[in-house]
């Protein structure tokens, strides 16, 4: 079974967030969105500071759980839109490389909607982080 | 039976591959990674699940001929 | 006492939001943004439909409201950074009205305070909606 | 005293103005509301909330000659 892709080459656009956020605009229901992005943190590991991470996937695994996610959310949440997206290849530092978005008539609903989808993307999706410092050396990025 | 096996992330860095096509004849997931291990002998040192037909099953889950990934710990988002 | 001034005048533009988002790229010890966005629904309330929601407030009072709100939250959460924006005039249905940004480098914070920020601003904060049918007629909104 | 009295949404909608300033000698918010009422009549009929300096307070609270706002339900966001 072939799902979505989720996936998208490099780091997420802001003009990108911009534009979704503007075709929702058409939904006259939607009274509530809410928004998590993951940005790339230049955190400093003994001395050597995080300059990018380049993301792999198992895509076709990946694709399928965020399509298991997607279903289990509007399962469980009154949502009238859900879009995610995430980056593969490298995004450096202060660049996006998650964008999840969620639209309910009420607000109550796209909090909690948004913290499991976020959950489940981060433990479940077959999603993998090589992580660059600045001098070159990497070490890979493991989800807490 | 021929098995496609795919390796990710800092499993891939190990074997050097993403992915082989593996002929074996052994019942289990646990002797499939016993054979690779002797191939690729720091497999044993680094943590991972593994996914048969792209749904994630335990070593001793039976080899039904589906597609194989050794698959390192998340880091989605 | 003068405050930061939070309303603007008219709908919270989707470009406004995307640019809003870019400036934080700089800012490269944070990991987690979450956004909530108001937005006017096209209710329907005995076979009228909402047109457009007219905000008014008492903004001297609201304005010292939001920076109260903003000051709770960043004692009480480990927050990068914090904005608040609310429409004040005619919004129409489909439009933003209201955007609430927060950042950390962490995302169980952003998921605590934004919820936290976004009640707050609805309980604390003297705004006041007239809510035009499509007929001309209105009827005023009151906060769930 | 002089005071000036603001009113806001529906409650503006009952008194036709949104702002004036009242003479008064009464002591608390609750005369000051009644005097009121008898020039808006309908004022009683809304439910409101009622600020004095910026800050919320109660009907017995005393006039100190600052700022009085008349806040109907809050409908932020």
């Amino acid at each position: 079974m072939k799902h979505k892709n989720v996936f998208k080459s490099g780091a997420i656009a802001s003009e990108f967030i911009g534009e979704s956020i503007a075709k929702h605009q058409s939904k006259t229901n939607i009274g509530a969105h809410n928004i998590f992005l993951g940005q790339v943190r230049a955190d400093v590991i003994n001395g050597r500071t995080i300059a990018a991470i380049e993301y792999t996937a198992y895509e076709d695994m990946a694709n399928a759980k965020f399509h298991e996610i997607r279903e289990a959310a509007f399962n469980k949440f009154d949502l009238t839109c859900m879009h995610i997206y995430h980056s593969l290849g490298k995004v450096k530092a202060g660049e996006i490389c998650l964008f999840v978005f969620v639209s309910s008539p009420h607000r109550k609903v796209v909090f909690e909607a948004l913290e499991f989808l976020v959950e489940r993307i981060k433990s479940d999706v077959p999603v993998f982080g090589k992580e660059y410092f600045e001098d070159k050396t990497h070490q890979w990025k493991v989800n807490k | 039976m021929t098995i496609k096996v795919k390796y990710f992330g800092q499993i891939a860095e190990v074997t050097g591959i993403q992915e082989e096509f593996v002929k074996f004849s052994g019942v289990t997931l646990m002797e499939l990674v016993g054979k690779l291990s002797q191939k690729y002998p720091d497999l044993e040192k680094k943590s991972f699940q593994m996914a048969q037909n792209k749904e994630l099953v335990s070593l001793d889950s039976k080899l039904t001929g589906d597609e194989i990934a050794f698959l390192p710990p998340f880091a989605g988002g």
